[in-house]
């Protein structure tokens, strides 16, 4: 018993380390540095798809440039004296930067950077929270569409049925889409701990069903589809919140997509997600059962149920982002765009790359927020590159940043082997 | 003949992982028909130097020669090529595909050189098993057919590839007595045959029964090759551990008590349907540990899942201190004093990614101290593990290490902590010494016989006889979901083996 | 080694990339043009330019008359609902004097931004002014009569269908259920029944509101044509490309739409036309002249040639062709009305 | 399951037949107009799947039900709605020839990602791998000017797509779902800028050579003609594939070889089977069926290439292979299920427009509610997802 015996690999070790364990060493090992070289090395690699593109290396770092500037990001740079207005009441305080003014493209760029931020936040702890239970919920987007589904028909048909102040109205209609998007994905939860039915195949297919059920709700002729009188009665769209349902814009014009309140939520929500996760004994069974069914399971901990409320809080933060987005500026649902939105998809990259913790999702999602704006084509100068390009090129970078991000091992790899090596150069060296 | 060239020899093999040198400038040599077992604890190295003449690690240092004559293997397939064959510890049988798939797996018999024959296919496996004397249906799946079976379709499979030397890893570690004895004779027809066998083996008994030649190792390292003739149980054992064993746990007799878990007429099916607990009743009280032996896959996997609330059974009643808990949840199970060692320690007994501390809060952490009102206190949790760390000795690490960097030994000791700390009425044991290390079963051994002394009720549950003789108070005996027989302590390993394989039943295996 | 060279290269980069951004920041929005200078830009709906609809008919217009009066153009692409005011709010900040907004739905940009932006002017693509609740000064509707292009197709389709004899269906196919196809398909109908009363015409969705999806196109005419379609008009861009190809593998009639489609093959009879290209043109014209009047609707119509039908196939009797044409002056008269909704 | 008679499964069978009848009935040809005979065979088929349910022939017994009661609103609405309606949507001939449409390029997919999952490896690449095989495809037909180059860059393109999933899910061991995740944006960001680069405002271009379509005039014009009389050459090619595949896999050693690094990469190993290539092999080839089916989309069609043109195709071709039970037959059966339901969808719209569009959710309603029905019960090769780590 003096010495410890050493044990070998043993046989009945798991093949492989799961996604779950190797971000965990992945941490240990390199902490930021891994997932921002994944960042560097996709933007490296695409950087080549525009220097093919543009041909030269000056447009290309121009393209980067103008990528960067379109973010709003460079608005930081602006120093002047300007005012920010205080949330809830109409104060103004002094602010370094300009914050509020029309020809300001680069605070107009940040608010629009940060509008897509709280959204991004929101669908990626979806993803993130589900990932921590060990389900993959590729259902964000349909989770999205019905939190927004839903906080529209609170907020345009409560009205008639009761006069609620704004503020309650607000809170009823978020709650609202809270309250789908948890159902939608509960869905997939049940049906995973029950008949085992795998979440990718449902979230998917459950995704595909709101968007068409969406779009039969606001489609001409749909049952929720706008009651204006004369051309607006004839757009596939919702009826407009009430102004009073609309959330408060604390940052630029709320007629030109300010950046509302939301933004706050979504701070929150990271900070409730770190909690929930570490340090409630619901995160606990969460984590357990994602980490090891099998072992919760004989630990007494209900795996099914586990599951189905996994899902059903992923699918709540991202029914939040669904209504956040409605009341904060969407402000009506139209059949193009649920159609057409992506971002629960943009989500799953978000919390890849923030590997499920609350400042990575939150940092990834800047990231890929930022990566949205700045290839807006309002941004590029179409001198130098194609904007028409551009929507490409940020797809190819979120692809480029999932592909490392999964490869992790090529990041673990040259740290270990950096490691080995320095103490060999040093016993060389003696 | 014994002065002729060996057919295999292996000079000055080394082989290194990640901190650990797993083999030391190992030599070692086989004779054409000979018998050569490897002897060895867990981690002495003997799976690492067998996986280097298979193939599948290249050593770092060393040679191998076949015949005389130097080779180098890159995979398995070499090593096959050179006519060697391994039946691996852990099968390599694919369970949903049939025998005669797997056995020409890789060297497939073929129509038009485009299709799969297999007719042809069965034809061999069919003539190959007559010639050996095994009676195995090419046809069928061999998900379905019994672990002595699988064991001989593995060396069918080194038999249809022409193999002349034979390595066989912990053959016994699955089979009854009985089985044991038959694969001996087999093997014994084999060597005849001009075979030549590699057994490896820690069970001192068997190397001495079938071995003609003894190798050594311990950690790493070869200790000395010795013929067996002439070798003893203690001399062997000596040379592998290093210094004396004791081979059985000192204990005084029992004082049994009330009975604290009651079992009638339990019935229970597997995921598949099939019923493997049929009709189990019996009794343990306070103060003894009753061991419940069979061979592997005769229901106990079943049976302790109904016992701790895994699996609803079909008929029948559990009872806990007088409680019937047979329709409890596994939680309600562990509230009520229940606890449960489980038989596979990383699957299901641990959450490897969490901390120590994280995992000896496993039942505990819904209700104070460790949480309130859903929210977690993560001090206490830590406080407890340091406190049980303490108490049960558990090596490399603290309460904030994760359980999946500890060595098996002290993830035994986590899960046993965990259990013992809660001060369970029953207390389940399964298989709570697979794969550990001498000092590790030590230390495990004597906490039972300490926890008997608490007045708990154990069931203990093992595939070890050495374990279950030495431990258990009384014997029960589970043989195809039924007890068929009890034993005092004292009985014999053979009386043990006869009841296991069904007592007076046929063979139904051969 | 390697690695490390990489990752110090890439630390260098990244040092060096941000540093150029700041140091060039300041510049940035230095770039205003100069007030003299007449610039046009196109606001797109969400799909982008190469969605053969009014996207790409407008971005045609653009490049053409950025040609001839050799002014600067530029066209904006919107990917999401996300981005309709920041493009809009884009294209004033970045100077442009004539700001042209594509679609439908693209209304609520308009509406927002113009009131704050009197230093340009704007149109809306598709937008009748009633919908711009702000009612802002520096802008106007853009409104085309769809349904007399489609009317014209239906009556040159019902023609040749009556000649031809047989079962009297044709069909339409549209991408969904929005105002300005709604208007073909109504005119469509119209025109058919006028040239032969007897004369079924099926209408259907492929619901495909991205205009991408070919084959949802194709299915939904391989099912009118299966049901006794003999005409298949498109009303569906990208998507009804698809839907032409069942007319063609069926070997009957296909109407393009929008654009004048008869390149596709000589299945083709003809073509609804439009003209979001001639109606950007024709604005930015107007605007570079300083004669651009807001506030008000620009009709396009049979009338000023804004809709129309495109070239006719020559297997087509010309005196149908002629009888259509006649049709279409009484419908720029005012003598024929068309319905721009229908129930179906 | 062998323990239960035989003719209780029967009877159980029969239920499930009878349960289509209740719905048959009342549709063109034979269109009983009378609500009553419907319910009444539509009850006849539950009793029997109730009773064969408490028999014990659970799985069948629930079928039935199942059959009955569609039968049943299927056959009851029928008779309520106008014949000429129904006559218009109820043509078995032309819904079933959009169902071999709709199934085509699903089954492509589906048939590869079962090499491809099959031998260890998740792919859902595969609705990027698609659109790969979509674009290229048509570029390459319009760069060398006939079809079949066209289709060989294509399903050469596509074979890349999976070579990258390969390398990084097989030699570098990444989160297999995460590569193919990360593949999906890759094809669409790539596809897209491609396109748009080499194509610019006007799209590829009209007169590009297409895959021809394969007339079998001599089968005249009832059901059969309809049906088949007139198949791209690539549906042909899809229905041949089932039985290649099928072969391929469980009747030639290397299907045996795929399997077996599926089920126990390590026991394949110690065969001495390079797992590796062959999951290199099947993940390659994944990709290269995938990129048949989106040609079948762009090539197949019009020539003509729209970006993100695949909508989600591929996903649903995985699902088509799960609900199938990782076998070519199910997995095209599930493919055809599918086909139907949307090419249903399309015909429904005669009913009404307003909801036509709800009719687009069909198939994916079906495909959920099959997918809580019956994968419960379907087994995915034991290995699939886990990387495989060479000693």
């Amino acid at each position: 018993m003096s010495e410890t015996v050493r044990q070998l690999p043993e046989e009945q070790l798991p093949v492989s380390p799961s996604t779950l364990e190797r971000y965990r060493i992945l941490q240990k090992a390199g902490g930021l540095v891994a997932p921002l070289l994944t960042v560097v090395l996709a933007f490296l690699i695409s950087g080549v798809v525009v220097l093919l593109t543009t041909g030269s290396v000056v447009d290309t770092a121009k393209t980067y440039k103008g990528i960067f500037d379109g973010t709003g990001l460079d608005w930081f740079f602006h120093v002047g004296s300007y005012q920010i207005g205080v949330p809830f009441t109409s104060a103004r305080v002094w602010f370094p930067w300009n914050t509020n003014d029309i020809s300001s493209q680069a605070a107009a760029n940040l608010e629009q950077t940060l509008l897509l931020w709280t959204a991004l936040v929101l669908v990626g702890l979806a993803v993130a929270f589900a990932f921590r239970c060990g389900l993959f919920n590729i259902g964000g987007q349909g989770q999205y569409l019905a939190g927004s589904i839903a906080a529209v028909l609170v907020a345009t048909e409560l009205p008639h049925v009761v006069d609620l102040p704004g503020v309650l109205l607000i809170l009823v209609s978020v709650l609202g889409g809270m309250l789908a998007g948890a159902a939608l994905a509960g869905i997939a939860g049940i049906l995973k701990g029950t008949v085992g039915a795998h979440e990718v195949i449902t979230t998917i297919m459950l995704n595909w069903i709101v968007i068409w059920v969406g779009s039969y709700l606001f489609d001409v002729g749909g049952p929720l589809q706008t009651k204006a009188a004369g051309a607006a009665g004839a757009v596939p769209a919702s009826t407009d919140i009430p102004d009073k349902a609309q959330i408060h814009v604390f940052w630029g014009d709320p007629l030109f997509q300010g950046l509302d309140v939301g933004f706050f939520v979504a701070i929150a929500s990271l900070v409730v997600y770190y909690l929930t996760l570490n340090r409630t004994t619901l995160g606990y069974e969460v984590r357990a059962v994602g980490h090891n069914p099998e072992a919760a399971r004989y630990g007494g901990i209900g795996v099914a149920r586990n599951y189905f409320l996994a899902m059903a809080i992923a699918g709540t933060f991202a029914g939040l982002a669904g209504a956040l987005d409605l009341l904060g500026w969407k402000f009506r649902e139209d059949i193009t765009d649920i159609q057409s939105s992506s971002i629960g998809f943009i989500g799953i990259a978000v919390a890849l790359l923030g590997r499920n913790t609350a400042i990575g999702v939150g940092l990834a999602a800047l990231l890929f927020a930022a990566l949205q704006t700045g290839t807006a084509s309002r941004s590029l100068d179409p001198s130098i590159f194609p904007p028409e390009l551009a929507s490409s090129l940020a797809v190819i970078i979120q692809g480029l940043v999932v592909l490392f991000v999964g490869a992790d091992v090529i990041i673990l790899l040259a740290l270990g082997w950096l490691r080995r090596r320095r103490p060999q150069k040093a016993a060389t060296a003696t | 003949m014994s002065e002729a060239v060996p057919v295999l020899e292996l000079r000055g093999i080394t082989k290194e992982f990640p901190g650990i040198l797993a083999n030391d400038h190992v030599d070692f040599d086989l004779r054409r028909g000979e018998v050569h077992a490897l002897l060895g604890e867990n981690g002495a190295g003997k799976s690492t130097l067998m996986n280097v003449l298979y193939g599948l690690y290249r050593p770092d240092e060393g040679e191998i020669r076949i015949g005389g004559k130097p080779v180098v293997f890159h995979s398995s397939k070499d090593a096959i090529e050179h006519g060697i064959g391994m039946v691996h510890q852990h099968f390599m049988l694919i369970p949903v595909m049939t025998v005669a798939e797997n056995i020409v797996l890789g060297d497939e018999p073929s129509e038009n050189g485009v299709l799969l024959d297999y007719g042809a296919a069965r034809g061999r496996v069919r003539e190959l098993s007559r010639s050996f004397g095994f009676a195995i249906d090419p046809d069928a799946l061999v998900q379905d057919i019994t672990v002595g079976q699988q064991q001989r379709v593995e060396i069918l499979k080194a038999l249809y590839r022409r193999a002349d030397i034979l390595v066989l890893d912990e053959p016994t570690a699955v089979l009854t007595p009985q089985e044991a004895g038959e694969l001996f004779e087999i093997l014994r027809t084999l060597s005849r045959e001009g075979l030549s066998i590699i057994f490896i083996s820690h069970k001192l008994n068997e190397v001495l029964e079938i071995a003609d030649r003894i190798t050594v190792l311990r950690r790493g390292k070869l200790v000395d090759t010795l013929p067996a003739e002439g070798a003893t149980e203690a001399g062997l054992a000596r040379l592998m551990v290093g210094r004396e064993v004791l081979l059985r746990v000192e204990k005084t007799a029992a004082t049994p008590g009330e009975p604290l878990l009651k079992v009638v007429d339990l019935h229970v099916r597997d995921e598949r349907g099939i019923e493997k607990v049929r009709g189990v009743s019996f009794e343990a009280h306070a103060g003894e540990i009753v061991g419940l032996a069979g061979v592997d896959g005769n229901g106990q996997t079943e049976l302790i899942d109904a016992l701790a609330g895994l699996k609803r059974p079909e008929a029948g009643r559990v009872e806990l201190a007088g409680r019937d808990v047979t329709r409890d949840s596994v939680r309600a199970h562990f509230d009520d004093g229940f606890g449960h060692i489980p038989q596979d320690r990383q699957r299901h007994g641990l959450v490897l990614e969490f901390s120590i501390a994280e995992n000896v809060a496993l039942h505990e952490f819904r209700t104070a101290p460790d949480s309130r009102l859903g929210w977690l206190h993560p001090r206490t949790l830590i406080e407890r593990a340091r406190r049980l760390i303490r108490e049960f000795d558990v090596r490399g690490g603290g309460p904030e290490t994760h359980a999946g960097a500890l060595s098996g030994g002290n993830q035994q000791k986590v899960i046993l902590a965990r259990e013992i700390d809660r001060d369970p009425r029953v207390l389940v044991a399964g298989q709570p010494t697979r794969g550990l290390d001498v000092g590790a079963i030590e230390f495990v051994h004597r906490r039972l016989v300490e926890e008997r002394g608490e007045g708990r009720a154990i069931l203990l549950v093992s595939l070890e006889l050495d374990e279950i003789l030495s431990l258990s108070d009384r014997i029960l005996v589970l043989y195809e979901g039924e007890i068929v027989g009890e034993f005092p302590p004292t009985v014999s390993e053979e009386e043990l083996g006869l009841a296991m394989t069904g007592g007076m039943h046929a063979e139904h295996a051969a | 080694m390697r690695i490390r060279t990489i990752m110090v290269g890439a630390a260098v980069a990244l040092v060096a990339a941000t540093a150029l951004a700041i140091s060039s920041a300041g510049s940035a929005s230095s770039t205003k043009s100069s007030a003299s200078s007449f610039t046009m830009v196109i606001v797109t709906d969400i799909g982008s330019l190469q969605d053969r609809s009014f996207n790409q008919l407008a971005n045609e217009g653009r490049i053409a008359i950025g040609k001839k009066l050799g002014i600067k153009t530029r066209a904006i692409e919107t990917h999401s609902s996300a981005e309709r005011i920041p493009n809009a709010l884009a294209a004033c900040r970045l100077g442009y004097k004539m700001i042209f907004e594509v679609g439908f739905l693209n209304y609520t940009a308009l509406n927002a931004v113009a009131p704050k932006c009197p230093q340009a002017q704007f149109a809306g693509i598709d937008q009748p002014y009633v919908l711009f609740s702000k009612k802002p000064k520096n802008a106007a509707g853009v409104v085309f009569t769809e349904e007399q292009g489609g009317y014209l197709v239906g009556y040159l389709a019902g023609l040749e269908i009556k000649k031809e004899g047989g079962k009297q269906i044709i069909s339409a196919v549209g991408a969904n259920n929005v105002p300005a196809i709604v208007h073909y398909i109504s005119g469509y109908i119209q025109g058919a029944k006028k040239a032969d009363p007897g004369i079924k015409v099926l209408a259907n969705y492929a619901n495909d509101p991205t205009f991408n999806d070919q084959a949802k196109c194709h299915e939904t005419a391989l099912n009118q044509i299966q049901r006794g379609s003999r005409v298949v008009f498109q009303v569906a861009g990208g998507c009804g490309l698809g839907a032409l190809k069942a007319a063609k593998e069926n070997k009957i009639w296909g109407i393009g739409v929008d654009a004048d489609q008869r390149y596709l093959g000589p299945f083709m009879m003809t073509s609804a036309l439009k003209r979001v290209d001639t109606a950007v043109e024709d604005l930015t014209k107007l605007a570079y002249k300083g004669k651009l009047a807001t506030k008000k609707d620009y009709v396009f119509s049979l009338k000023n040639n804004g809709v129309g039908l495109g070239s006719v196939s020559p297997k087509i009797p010309k005196s149908f062709v002629a009888k259509t044409k006649a049709i279409a002056k009484q419908i720029a008269a005012g003598k024929i009305k068309v319905k721009n909704q229908i129930k179906f | 399951m062998s323990r239960l008679p035989r003719g209780g499964r029967a009877i159980a069978w029969a239920g499930v037949l009878t349960g289509v009848l209740a719905g048959l009935i009342a549709l063109p040809p034979i269109e009983i107009r009378s609500a009553a005979a419907p319910v009444v065979v539509g009850l006849a088929a539950l009793t029997v799947g109730i009773g064969s349910w408490i028999r014990g022939e659970r799985r069948i017994g629930a079928y039935a039900v199942a059959t009955g009661v569609l039968g049943l609103v299927i056959g009851y609405l029928a008779t309520r709605s106008s014949v000429d309606k129904l006559d218009a949507v109820v043509v078995w001939g032309a819904l079933f020839a959009a169902m071999l449409r709709y199934a085509t390029p699903l089954a492509f997919a589906s048939l590869g990602g079962l090499f491809s999952e099959r031998s260890g490896v998740v792919n859902i690449g595969l609705e990027g791998m698609m659109l790969t095989g979509a674009f290229f495809t048509v570029w390459g037909a319009d760069d060398t000017g006939t079809w079949t180059l066209g289709l060989a860059i294509g399903i050469g393109a596509g074979g890349l797509m999976g070579l990258l999933h390969a390398f990084f899910s097989v030699s570098l061991r990444a989160d297999q779902i995460v590569g193919g995740t990360a593949i999906n944006f890759l094809a669409l960001g790539l596809t897209t800028y491609l396109f748009v680069k080499l194509y610019g405002s006007q799209g590829t271009p009209s007169n590009i050579s297409t895959i021809p379509a394969v007339h079998l005039s001599f089968l005249g014009h009832g059901f059969v003609g309809d049906v088949f009389g007139r198949l791209d050459l690539l549906i042909w090619v899809a229905i041949a594939l089932i039985f290649v595949v099928w072969i391929v896999v469980f009747k030639t050693p290397i299907g045996l070889r795929i399997r077996a690094c599926g089920e126990h990469p390590r026991a394949a190993d110690t065969v001495g089977i390079n797992v590796y290539a062959v999951r290199y092999g099947a993940v390659v080839l994944s990709g290269m069926l995938a990129a048949a089916g989106g040609a079948f989309l762009s090539l197949g069609f019009n020539g003509s290439f729209t970006p993100n043109m695949t909508a989600g195709r591929g996903f649903i071709a995985l699902a088509a292979l799960i609900f199938g039970n990782w076998r070519p037959f199910g997995a095209a059966a599930a493919c055809l299920l599918f086909g139907f339901a949307s090419a249903l969808g399309v015909a429904l719209q005669t009913y009404s427009l307003s909801i036509s569009t709800l009719f687009t959710a069909l198939p994916y309603v079906i495909t959920l509610i099959a997918v809580a029905g019956v994968i419960g019960r379907s087994i995915p090769p034991a290995a699939v997802g886990r990387p495989y780590v060479k000693q």
